[in-house]
């Protein structure tokens, strides 16, 4: 048997091991992607139409149809959810109540994101007769991010010192006025990381599009919410999987994934960004 | 000001309600569209299936129909009937017995000509649309149309949506898939993740938290359709010549994937867990002289061992309800898998897939819905216990 | 008398808190409440702003008295009664804004909306904290730049600007190092020619220092109340000499 | 000026107005002596009993100030060398009174004057007022270098006080009539004598609040 401190050394040189195999792993999928996309990426592949048959062009539809259903989902999702929020952490006083909200949105959140792509597909598509949209796609997404919306907020209002409260309140301030000027303005830089993190969630989830709204291939623009429209992650599924030609039109999966790719990047910084910014503005 | 402080406290609270509606939405639908199943006859709609009235075989499952219609079952002797080889009739034969003429321009001779055939051949099995069928007479028997039963669902081996007259819908081979594939992919997920949250959260000094922390928030911040284009281009070639077979798509390359998917929520739970442990336990433990390692495997992973579960348990769900992943890099052959290194197909991969196809309203459609309530029920099973477990970690440390 | 109780009981759930306390304060002094931890004494001060309304099975009978009038009557609006009673908190709690903007706020939600008034609270109100000197050349940068006793002043001055008569302090210093709490009581001693001050306080040095008159509580009942003088030197129940000589418990 | 130091500055207006009494006291009650002034006799018995209340008014301060404030080194030391200072001042009081009580017998009219100048009265009121002239000044000044100086001048007190021993036994045999009288100026030197005494241990006590330092029973002359 070794001695306790061998142990520990042999214990703790595997765990390191493991966490640097993290980044690596990262490094390698990103790596990979960056690499191969960063050669077709250029100005015409972001602004261009698929051309024959997807294995030429650009991925403009879909750059285009995916900020649609970002926009339309947060406009649905964000709103609702932070107001759901403020009532669960600032006014429900009845504990049952905001139990039983609490294991209904953890539920929700649980839901794998192809039920709600059912969901999406049974209530908007066909009993509301919105058909595949981009209206149906973006309340589909905007119910699945509620869940996150919800918790980011809760977890950020309740991140707020009681103290700060209590004095708001001991001036003479009523419950609004304290959540408007006290509470929410502290909270907000919190809130709109939660957001800018499930703005990421929803330009890359793919199983609740595709019965809701995804394209396979559209010849022009959306132009209106009932139209449907391509979306970024159907597009580098569909190409990848069962494009006409799956060899030819892997550049055009490279840069797609890139793409994607980036989107997440860039929101991963600007939400660390965010935070730390907000963090300097205010000390402690 | 009173009236709009109300006002305000009415719509948060509205708006508060909307997850618990959308639950409720979400359970009416899914079980509305898919216990539709069970009320759908096992030959599909509009079409019959018909013996000669001197068989003494009344009714079929479908699992006989099928194997009948594979050819698999070849004499009825083997379902009960008579000695005799079964002859096969499909709507199409017809044409090929009698010319168009025979059977009239508006097929008006049709029915007439299928009585014809079914009483000279006893041992006929007709599989025709019902139109053509206008009157069971006595030498017609049609085979007891009963609705799918439940127990087709659930033990039925065999996931054959689309095959004619009568579709299986057996979900064993699809829950396999999905059990073998999240669970491999728990088991190699598990060990990697324990040992990055223990570093993470008791050896790792703050620059390389900083470091690890936003690579574990990027990976969890990946898209799932890239992860399976990853998977696709590099993971399932390397399979496929590691284990020298033909096709690199199998369970245990699903499985890798899931891995490094589920990583993220295990890691970051489970390093919670282990944080929360107080200080004074761990003090304790080194002021009776033992090693951080020791303190770590005695006292703090005891601690946490409900969060961990809690981790690996989300961790399962988040592996059985992935879709593009799993659709882009398991083969997805519908059979009951037998070992590691075969295709299978998951649940959400099968809806994923099939939707599309499904006519609306249809028998597969509606299976498709069942596999989604399926799924639902899995997944609501392992977040109660989760809250369970975890409940019982923040009643531990308060 | 600026604050009266008459038999005021509370009660958390089936706990009674506080057990028939009758108090008379009069205007423009300094009483501080003293007494063992979970006496009451905090429970008390806050029934005068009615901060334990936001309690979840709390019960009160008796009533409470500001200026005559019965606070939990129903037709007083407790904003308004939050304003004419102001508090001060145990630690400094400024809202992560500006000095300035935190000083305005209490007037901003109570609908002041001229900026020159505002302006002019804001200066009278830090001087009147003795902080004025301190921060007027930065009005503009985050409270949080304050050190602890500064930020305590701001709340003082906080609560100040929206003037209220009288001022309650829940343990004002208890967070605060030695410097920073002689200059808030330096202030409180300063301040009651205009406010009426109640102040809770463990630390019985500081209610000796500060305040003209004492409360002891014990188990939520008043077992003392006199002049603070005649409290330290000659406390008239055994139990206030045993706890004011430390010979409690 | 933060208020517990006013309290501290309140005591000490109080202490130095009682002192200023106690000085005036005495310089009225040499007067009366000297000059056989019946009226000044008179004014400083009814002014006795205003340094009496100043004495219990000091007190019951001090004692207030000890129980609010808590006050801890030099404050602490100046609260009780305080009460202790009062109550010294407080009987050099009552010493004046007594000699001035002495001057309003007139039993003793007749007396030589000569033996009054003899035995240096004049002078040692005179060296003890001094004495606590100069204990007032150190104590505004919370300075002690006049410490050695009021103890040798305790010192020539009590060399004066030896000397009239003798001088008034003389007188004594020489005018056996005057025994009462003489014997009455024993006494007036003899309180004379307690008055230096007392200022000694007045700057005793200003030693301790200044200087922290206890010359109480020590041999005085190792002082320095």
């Amino acid at each position: 048997m070794f001695s306790k401190n061998i142990q520990q050394k042999i214990a703790f040189h595997i765990f390191r091991l493991l966490s640097f195999s993290i980044l690596g792993v990262l490094v390698w999928i990103l790596g990979f992607i960056i690499y191969n996309g960063i050669q077709v990426i250029n100005w015409e592949f972001i602004t261009a139409f698929p051309k024959e048959g997807m294995t030429e062009g650009g991925i403009f539809p879909a750059i285009i149809g995916t900020i649609y259903l970002v926009i339309g989902s947060m406009m649905f999702a964000v709103p609702l959810g932070i107001m759901s929020a403020i009532y669960i952490s600032e006014y429900a006083s009845n504990q049952k109540w905001v139990k039983f909200i609490r294991i209904m949105t953890n539920n929700l959140a649980s839901i794998p994101s192809i039920v709600f792509g059912l969901f999406g597909m049974a209530l908007f598509v066909h009993t509301f007769g919105f058909g595949d949209s981009i209206l149906a796609g973006s309340l589909t997404l905007g119910i699945l991010i509620i869940p996150l919306v919800i918790r980011t907020t809760e977890e950020a209002l309740k991140a707020v010192p009681e103290s700060y409260r209590l004095g708001s309140i001991a001036l003479g301030a009523t419950k609004f006025q304290t959540i408007k000027n006290v509470v929410f303005p502290i909270a907000f830089p919190n809130i709109m990381t939660g957001i800018i993190l499930s703005v990421g969630r929803v330009s890359g989830e793919t199983a609740p599009i595709l019965f809701t709204v995804a394209a396979y291939f559209l010849p022009k623009l959306p132009q209106s919410i009932f139209d449907q429209a391509m979306a970024l992650p159907y597009h580098l599924y569909v190409i990848a999987t069962s494009g006409t030609d799956i060899e030819a039109s892997k550049p055009i999966a490279y840069g797609t994934a890139f793409v994607l790719i980036s989107i997440v990047l860039i929101i991963n910084l600007l939400a660390g960004w965010i935070r730390r910014y907000f963090e300097k503005q205010n000390p402690k | 000001m009173k009236i709009l402080e109300r006002l305000l406290e009415g719509m948060f609270k509205m708006s508060s309600a909307i997850t618990s509606i959308v639950i409720l939405l979400i359970i009416i639908f899914l079980f509305k569209e898919g216990f539709g199943l069970f009320r759908s006859p096992v030959v599909e709609k509009g079409y019959g299936l018909y013996i000669n009235s001197k068989n003494p075989v009344t009714d079929l499952n479908p699992t006989q129909i099928k194997q009948i219609f594979d050819g698999e079952i070849e004499n009825w002797n083997e379902i009960g009937g008579k000695d005799e080889s079964i002859y096969l009739l499909r709507f199409d034969e017809i044409f090929s017995i009698y010319s168009d003429e025979e059977l009239g321009e508006n097929y008006q001779f049709l029915p007439q000509k299928l009585n014809n055939i079914i009483s000279e051949n006893s041992n006929i099995i007709a599989f025709f649309p019902k139109k053509f069928m206008p009157e069971i007479s006595s030498p017609t028997k049609e085979i007891a149309n009963k609705n799918i039963g439940i127990p087709d669902f659930i033990y039925g081996k065999e996931w054959l949506p689309t095959t004619t007259p009568s579709p299986l819908f057996g979900i064993i081979p699809l829950v396999l898939g999905t059990l073998l594939v999240s669970f491999l992919a728990i088991l190699i997920a598990l060990p990697f993740g324990l040992g990055v949250a223990i570093y993470l959260s008791e050896i790792a000094n703050n620059k390389v938290r900083g470091m690890i922390r936003p690579a574990i928030e990027l990976l969890a911040g990946i898209p799932s359709v890239v992860y399976g284009f990853f998977g696709l281009v590099i993971i399932v070639p390397i399979v496929q010549k590691m284990g020298n077979i033909s096709a690199g798509e199998t369970a245990f390359t699903g499985s890798l994937i899931l891995a490094i998917m589920a990583l993220p929520t295990i890691i970051s739970i489970s390093e919670d867990a282990l944080r929360n442990t107080p200080l004074a336990l761990r003090e304790s433990s080194y002021a009776l002289g033992a090693t951080q390692w020791q303190t770590i495997y005695k006292v703090v992973i005891p601690f946490a061992s409900s969060g961990i579960s809690a981790a690996i348990i989300l961790g399962i769900g988040r592996a059985i309800g992935e879709t593009m992943a799993v659709l882009m890099v398991t083969g997805n052959g519908a059979v009951i898998p037998h070992s590691i290194f075969e295709s299978v197909r998951t649940i959400p991969a099968t809806i994923a897939a099939e939707l599309g196809e499904a006519p609306m309203g249809g028998t597969h459609y509606q299976a498709l819905f069942l596999l989604g309530c399926v799924l639902f029920l899995f997944t609501l099973v392992l977040s109660i216990i989760s809250e369970i477990i975890s409940n019982k970690q923040t009643s531990k440390s308060a | 008398m600026m604050i009266e109780a008459k038999n005021i009981n509370f009660y958390y759930g089936n706990f009674h808190a506080l057990k028939g306390i009758n108090i008379a304060i009069p205007a423009n002094t300094v009483t501080a409440l003293i007494g063992p931890s979970g006496c009451g004494k905090s429970t008390f001060l806050r029934l005068f702003n009615r901060m334990n309304d936001t309690i979840e099975n709390a019960k009160l009978t008796g009533e409470c008295l500001v200026n005559g009038q019965n606070i939990y009557d129903k037709t007083v609006q407790v904003d308004a009664l939050r304003k004419n009673v102001g508090m001060v908190f145990q630690k400094p709690n400024p809202f992560p804004k500006s000095i300035y903007e935190n000083v305005a706020y209490g007037l901003k939600v109570n609908g002041v909306s001229d900026k020159k008034y505002i302006a002019e609270r804001v200066e009278q109100s830090l001087v009147a904290a003795a902080l004025w000197d301190e921060v007027k050349d930065k009005l503009h940068q985050s409270a949080f730049a304050l050190s602890g006793g500064q930020q305590q002043r701001l709340c003082i001055a906080r609560a100040l600007a929206i003037s209220p008569s009288v001022l309650l302090m829940d343990e004002p210093a208890s967070a605060l190092d030695p410097i920073s709490t002689s200059k808030i009581e330096e202030l409180i001693h300063g301040l009651k020619e205009k406010y009426t001050i109640v102040i809770v306080t463990h630390n019985m040095q500081q209610a000796a220092r500060v305040s003209d008159k004492t409360g002891f509580f014990m188990y939520g009942e008043l077992i003392e109340y006199s002049d603070t003088k005649k409290m330290f030197l000659n406390p008239e129940n055994i139990q206030t000499q045993n706890y004011i000589t430390g010979r409690f418990g | 000026m933060k208020h517990t130091e006013l309290e501290i500055q309140e005591l000490k207006i109080q202490v130095k107005q009682m002192w200023n009494l106690v000085i005036a006291q005495l310089s009225k009650t040499k007067i009366a002596l000297l000059e056989n002034n019946t009226a000044l006799a008179l004014e400083v018995i009814s002014q006795e009993k205003r340094v009496n209340a100043y004495e219990l008014k000091i007190e019951s301060d001090c004692e207030n100030y000890i129980a609010l404030y808590s006050p801890v080194a030099v404050d602490l030391r100046l609260a009780l060398s305080l009460i202790k200072v009062s109550n010294t001042l407080e009987r050099i009081g009552d010493f004046a009174e007594g000699i001035a009580r002495h001057t309003i017998s007139q039993e003793c009219k007749t007396i030589d004057v000569k033996i009054i100048e003899d035995l240096g009265i004049e002078k040692m009121i005179d060296i003890v007022l001094e004495m606590l002239l100069d204990g007032y000044i150190a104590f505004e000044t919370e300075n002690t270098k006049l410490t050695e100086k009021i103890m040798s001048l305790d010192i020539q007190v009590d060399e004066l006080y030896k000397n009239g021993f003798y001088i008034l036994a003389e007188y004594i045999k020489e005018n056996p009539l005057e025994t009462m009288c003489a014997l009455r100026l024993i006494i007036i030197l003899r309180k004379v004598e307690r008055i230096g005494d007392h200022c000694n241990n007045i700057i005793e006590d200003i030693v301790f609040y200044v200087d922290a330092e206890v010359l109480k029973h020590n041999n005085k002359t190792s002082l320095k």
